[in-house]
């Protein structure tokens, strides 16, 4: 029944949310206060049960691991700051933030609730759970046409990969006589049906990576990026992400059994990585760069994965953790810029931003320089991690194209600083009136993501925890 | 086996309908057919195993679903001109392919593939309804969150005036 | 007969996904989508038979619920796009590209 | 000897950062002018107190302070340590003191302005990172400081953006810098696994030393030269040295202390540092005294025809970096720190001098435009003056003796070739060096009335002063034939050196040769730019007769100049500018640029903004995936 404390406490501070919400949309402060009380109240509970190590597969086809913790704190996190970003956005972009607010909790509950899925179906009703209301959050400015888009393209394509995802889940309740996890690496093991429950794996894992964005699953990414509103895109880019990795990682444990799924995965991290780097190159709107650059973050974090190592599986998680501070603070950072919806986030719109504002500048130059992988931020202990666990598992040339699409990358990424400091011209951006939620929430990000690259080790030992537990359940 | 050769049938039909389904230019008749649909494999599941889940099937697919999509259709009140032609031949020929493709990877995968169970009889509602909340108690309890969170997005999206 | 209805839900799924293809009325895209979810349920009602089990039965109805939710919210951010742009042909959505 | 005071040195500069980054707004100018240059001040203390700790622990002593552990992954643990011993305690001492000085200097030269705190905020992060860099007890360490610096110089040549134009020279210096960048990773994933083979997985200095003997050669040699591809990037030598003239657009005392004095050294210091394993890579050392030269001589060729003041130190910079390759390439690392020393003096002083003149000509950087300043501005005029001679390689200041000591190893070990290109060299920066001098304060005024130039205040002439003492003297004390302080000093870090001996009257023959050619350039300087400028109008109307000599003579000049200088600047300024420039790095930068670009414009037309077409890739996925399964299990 432990299991359920975590779910539960979710459930019930999302249902607070719900009612609290709609009294609070009036003020500024409050819409931030009640993401922050929803955020210290779960991670209050959490910290009353003890911690884990290890993995413990409940009854309930739940499993409660570091895993699923660092799942939910970073989505918890992510949801705090998405809080404060929004509070200072919604001035500009009136939107029902009351409802926004409860939808934010619910997909944050469906993100711990598919992080601790033992069982395929409670897994796609997790991520359902946690796409659904970033579905509803693109659209949330319904009467302006690129949010309206962005909503629906989602919608569509989401709906198709859950299409699939269920697909694949029933071959392998054909295949093995139960969704759950346990029941399926038993199947494994008799393998009289071994090929109808890897192909259903293998559709689960596609709908996994299209919720992930990895090419050529991506494609709704960069549209669906830009068109929603830049609060949420950052909710979005690192939580979604997050999950369906985690499910990825789940589903990892399988991959010990069946190790020709690695060319898959290979495939899947080399398209990302080249696809995500080059689309990224040729963008005016930052957004949209961050999109493309999200797909190949995607392939990077993909590069330890296949070598079927649990070091890969540690490289992966650090790299997720990362990329998720990294991507949800240069989102932040393009809020602060943005005035109404999609005014102020072309790259000409940054320029002199740096000069203008040296605080926000110094955000941007770590988070971006992280984005890059350039030391001492923490983004280059994520590739240097990934990398290494991918040359000590024999896939040093999968290493190489990695380092080369960074270095293509770092093209990009550069534009952004080099914008930011140029002067001369006036940017177009509205920061006119302060935005000091989002400034302190960028840079609260910013000084993790410097943190944890000069002091790498306070994470890794965590993720190091959650690698072992995520891996136990099934072997 | 006469049910046996009833399924079959249901099944023919509700293929065809699914073709009919996808073809018409009109989107009403596409929810009619589609309901068709709904109702074959309602059939199916009524006469194969459970009259029970047959029965959910009917009521909410055919019942709800296809309800709210008729009712979205009626609500935008498109006319006949502004259905437009369809895509160009190309793109058809290449989906047809696809899933050709489709059908024929998923029958090589599972050709000659019965699962090792216990054939059962007809299964009861209770015996679901135990399934439910024994084995998929923490999904079926998070359905429901879904299914709230899914009204109040609905709500945001289609209310008329609410820029608060 | 288990085969059988296997292969009438990968000819389900298969038409679903034309459909969700060469379609551009939204409407007929969405319905499509309906379709594969069933053919999946087509599956779990077959090997439901064969395991001699509930699970898979329990499984068809939370399909169902997801079916529903994504249903509703898909039905109502089209009538918000309709509203904005004035169409529901697929192919001319195309504010986002490049 | 370990000493946990020893991270001090570190934290000064890193608290002076963090007060200006966040409190100097709002404590002022005042109180940033204080903290900015003390911190380094006290890393400057901290260092010389640790010198003399040094001392007492023999010429193998160092003292070690292992501050966390920074990696821990598998069987690799990289600590985050740092090791002073006589080589990075040298550099400490080097980095921080002209570090520290021209902090002072920019006290004057960035008064009043609004960035204030700022500049001063990155100027200390430098420094940091720079001693990080020199500091580290480990490759990876080094690699952190060195893209650290990268990063700052970025900011600080940023805190000038203007234009496009100079957003453009950022761009430019940062994607070489990746490419040599590139090269360094892979050098430490080549020691990396090759440890990891013999032994265990290493990148600390002190195990590399007992790991590297025990490495096959090939492997020893791909990772110094992939090291070497490093250093080339950040210490600008061909064919990655295309960024540093271009990346003269931030202010002075920035290129005075990133572009002289630091950051472009971290190459040379690499390169000593790693003296363990480029000794045991002869080719690989002969590859480093190869390039070093080659990059002294095209960057001379380049300084005799730059117009701009700054490019004219720029090219200069760069040329004597390559002797300082020379140096290390040919076996004599103690020498390449000398010239590296006494470089960071007088090279630090002359781009401060050039900032003095170009805060006294209210921002002109144009030679052509200037010309008498010697009155205006005596003081900068007497600075520049040492450094000029010290620069050029003129005897008693500092360039002669480091310089001749690089030349006189290279005869002595051999390589003979190089040791003539590097004479030819020298012969060059003779000459652009005091054409600069002549042009600048020589001759009549060129400028416009709109421009009066002045002198700069005292707290940017003192440190100028400093320098130049340390110009002067800093070439006999340290390095004097024979009885050289500084190979003495080091003598425990390059155990691995190359014993180089050479008889001393040969020494002495070439000194006199060096000091030959030095003058000669400085003579054909004077004729051509401060003789035929003046002399020929007085003689023409003071002798009516001699006019036609006089004009002949003044046709010689013409033809020579013509014949000779034109022709020899045209062809080297071809080779450096078309091959290397533009075949090399613009050919090969461009090419990568446009396919990369043309890819992504391909990738983008996909992106159509149809639905239905993004289903189809994701359908064509999963068609694939299905069929990999079947093709690999079902058949």
């Amino acid at each position: 029944m432990k299991a359920l404390v975590l779910p539960v406490a979710a459930g019930v501070f999302f249902l607070i949310a719900v009612m609290l919400s709609p009294l609070f949309t009036g003020r500024r402060w409050w819409v931030a206060l009640v993401y922050l009380f929803a955020a210290a109240g779960v991670l209050a509970v959490m910290g009353l049960t003890r911690p884990l190590a290890g993995s413990h597969v409940a009854a309930l086809r739940l499993v409660d691991d570091a895993l699923a913790r660092i799942a939910f704190i970073v989505a918890v996190a992510v949801a705090g700051f998405t809080g404060l970003v929004v509070a200072d956005y919604r001035r500009a972009n009136p939107h029902a933030s009351g409802e926004a607010t409860a939808l934010v909790l619910a997909s944050v509950t469906g993100a711990l609730i598919a992080a601790m899925a033992g069982d395929f179906l409670l897994l796609i009703v997790g991520i359902e759970l946690a796409s659904l209301p970033v579905y509803v959050l693109t659209g949330i400015l319904r009467n302006r046409p690129r949010p309206a888009e962005g909503a629906m393209k989602y919608i569509l394509l989401g709906g198709f990969a859950t299409g699939v995802m269920v697909y694949g889940s029933a071959l392998i309740y054909a295949a093995a006589g139960s969704t759950s996890m346990i029941a399926a690496v038993n199947a494994l093991h008799t393998g009289a049906s071994k090929h109808i429950l890897i192909a259903g794996l293998a559709l689960f894992a596609t709908g996994l990576a299209f919720k992930a964005s990895l090419a050529p699953f991506h494609m709704w990414t960069p549209d669906v990026y830009e068109g929603a509103p830049t609060p949420y895109t950052a909710f979005m880019s690192a939580v979604i992400k997050f999950v369906a990795f985690a499910g990825i990682i789940r589903l990892f444990a399988f991959f010990a059994f069946v190790t020709e799924l690695k060319h898959i995965i290979i495939a899947l991290a080399v398209i990302s990585m080249v696809w995500g780097n080059f689309a990224a190159l040729v963008q005016d709107n930052v957004k949209r760069m961050l999109a493309y650059s999200s797909v190949a973050h995607a392939g990077y974090i993909l590069v330890p994965l296949a070598t079927g190592h649990k070091e890969g599986v540690v490289a992966a998680l650090f790299y997720l953790v990362l990329y998720a501070l990294m991507s949800a603070g240069a989102f932040g950072l393009i809020s602060y810029n943005e005035g109404e919806e999609g005014k102020g986030v072309t790259f000409e719109d940054l320029t002199a931003l740096g000069v203008k504002k040296p605080l926000i500048g110094l955000c941007g130059v770590i988070l971006f320089f992280a984005l890059a992988g350039v030391p001492p931020t923490g983004g280059f202990m994520a590739k240097f991690y990934a990398f290494k666990a991918a040359v000590d598992g024999g896939l040093w040339w999968l290493a190489l194209v990695g380092i080369f699409t960074s270095m293509v990358g770092a093209y990009y990424y550069l534009k952004v600083i080099v914008f930011m400091y140029m002067k001369k011209r006036e940017g177009t951006g509205s920061t006119g009136n302060a935005k000091v939620l989002t400034v302190a929430g960028v840079l609260l990000l910013s000084l993790f993501v410097l943190a944890y690259g000069v002091d790498p080790k306070s994470l890794l030992d965590v993720v190091k925890v959650a690698a072992e537990g995520a891996l136990q359940l099934l072997y | 086996m006469i049910v046996e050769w009833v399924i079959r049938a249901l099944g023919i039909i509700a293929v065809l309908s699914a073709l009919v389904a996808i073809t018409r230019r009109n989107p009403i008749y596409s929810a009619v057919f589609l309901g068709l649909n709904f109702l074959c494999l309602g059939g199916i599941f009524t006469f194969y195993v459970s009259p029970f889940v047959g029965a959910v099937q009917i009521i909410v697919y055919a019942g709800a679903i296809l309800v709210l999509f008729v009712l979205a259709i009626m609500i935008l009140n498109l006319r006949d001109e502004d259905l437009g032609p369809s895509r160009r031949t190309v793109v058809k020929f290449f989906a047809v392919i696809a899933a050709i493709g489709v059908v024929w990877l998923i029958i090589t995968i599972t050709a000659g593939f019965v699962p090792p169970g216990r054939e059962a009889g007809t299964i009861s509602a209770a015996q679901v309804g135990r399934a439910l909340l024994e084995a998929h108690v923490v999904a079926f309890e998070v359905i429901s969150v879904l299914l709230i969170t899914a009204v109040v997005g609905a709500v945001v999206l289609a209310k008329k005036r609410m820029e608060v | 007969m288990f085969g059988e209805l296997i292969i009438l839900s990968a000819v389900l799924f298969a038409v679903g996904a034309v459909g969700f293809l060469t379609r551009r009325n939204a409407f007929v895209v969405l319905m499509s989508l309906e379709l594969m979810l069933n053919a999946a349920n087509v599956v779990f009602v077959a090997a439901s038979k064969q395991w001699g089990g509930p699970e898979g039965l329990a499984s068809v109805l939370i399909v169902i619920a997801i079916a529903a939710a994504e249903a509703a919210v898909a039905l109502a951010a089209l009538l918000a796009l309709f509203r904005v742009v004035g169409t529901e042909k697929i192919d001319e959505w195309r504010a986002l590209r490049g | 000897m370990e000493d946990a005071m020893l991270r001090l040195i570190l934290l000064f500069p890193l608290a002076g950062f963090l007060f200006n980054a966040f409190l100097g707004k709002r404590a002022g100018e005042r109180v940033v002018s204080w903290v900015g240059p003390a911190s380094i001040f006290f890393s400057f203390a901290t260092g010389v107190y640790f010198m003399s700790q040094l001392a007492g622990l023999g010429e193998h002593g160092y003292i070690r302070d292992v501050i966390f552990t920074w990696i821990a992954s598998g069987e690799v643990s990289i600590p985050f340590s740092i090791v002073f011993d006589h080589l990075s305690g040298w550099m400490v001492l080097v980095v921080t003191g002209v570090g520290f000085l021209i902090h002072v200097y920019s006290i004057g030269y960035m008064h009043g302005d609004k960035g204030y705190y700022r500049y001063f905020a990155y100027l200390n992060l430098f420094v940091f990172m720079m001693l990080v860099l020199v500091l580290g007890s480990n490759l990876l360490l080094m690699f952190l400081g060195w893209e650290g610096v990268g990063l700052c110089s970025y900011l600080l040549i940023g805190f000038w953006f203007t234009e496009e134009e100079r957003a453009r020279a950022g761009m430019k210096a940062f994607i070489v810098n990746r490419i040599g960048d590139l090269g360094f990773i892979l050098g430490i994933a080549t020691l990396l696994w090759g440890s990891a083979v013999v032994s265990h997985p290493t990148v600390e200095f002190s195990q590399l030393q007992a790991v590297v003997p025990r490495l096959p050669e090939w492997v020893v040699l791909a990772a110094t030269l992939l090291l070497f591809v490093g250093a080339t990037g950040k210490s600008a030598q061909i064919p990655l040295y295309v960024w540093l003239p271009d990346a003269m657009a931030g202010p002075t005392p920035v290129s005075a202390l990133i572009h002289a004095a630091t950051m472009v050294t971290a190459g040379v210091y690499m390169v000593a540092r790693m003296n363990f394993a480029y000794s045991a890579a002869p080719l690989a050392m002969d590859v480093v005294a190869g390039v070093g030269v080659a990059t002294a001589f095209f960057a001379a060729t380049m300084g005799l025809v730059a117009t701009d003041i700054k490019k004219v130190l720029a090219y200069s910079t760069v040329s004597q970096l390559g002797y300082m390759f020379v140096g290390v390439g040919v076996g004599a690392y103690a020498g390449g720190m000398f010239h590296l020393t006494t470089h960071a003096f007088f090279k630090a002083l002359l781009f401060l001098g050039a900032g003095s003149v170009i805060h006294g000509m209210s921002g002109e950087q144009d030679i052509r435009k200037m010309g008498g300043l010697k009155d205006k501005m005596p003081w900068t005029y007497r600075v520049f003056l040492i450094e000029g001679l010290a620069l050029a390689g003129i005897p008693p200041f500092a360039g002669f003796f480091s310089k001749d000591e690089i030349l006189f190893k290279a005869f002595a070990s051999g390589h003979k070739l190089i040791w003539a290109v590097g004479i030819a060299a020298a012969f060059m920066t003779a000459f652009y060096t005091f054409r600069l001098i002549f042009l600048v304060f020589y001759n009549t005024p060129r400028y416009d009335e709109s421009v009066h130039p002045h002198e700069s205040p005292p707290v940017m002439i003192i440190p100028m002063a400093i320098l130049a003492v340390l110009s002067f003297i800093g070439g006999f004390v340290l390095g004097f034939p024979h009885h050289s302080l500084i190979e003495a000093f080091m003598e425990g870090v390059f155990r691995h050196g190359v014993e180089i001996h050479g008889a001393s009257g040969l020494e002495m023959g070439l000194m006199f040769l060096s000091t030959i050619v030095a003058v000669a350039g400085w003579a054909v300087a004077y004729r051509m730019y401060v003789v035929d400028t003046t002399l020929p109008e007085k003689i023409a109307q003071r002798f009516k007769a001699a006019y036609a000599l006089l004009f002949n003579r003044y046709w010689v000049d013409e033809i020579y100049d013509t014949l000779f200088v034109k022709t020899y600047l045209g062809i080297s300024d071809g080779i450096m500018r078309y091959i290397v420039d533009d075949v090399i790095i613009e050919g090969f930068l461009n090419t990568a640029a446009r396919t990369s670009l043309g890819t992504g414009r391909q990738l983008r037309k996909l992106q159509t903004g149809d639905v239905q077409a993004y289903g189809f890739a994701m359908l064509a996925g999963v068609l694939l995936v299905l069929a990999y399964i079947v093709w690999r299990w079902a058949t």
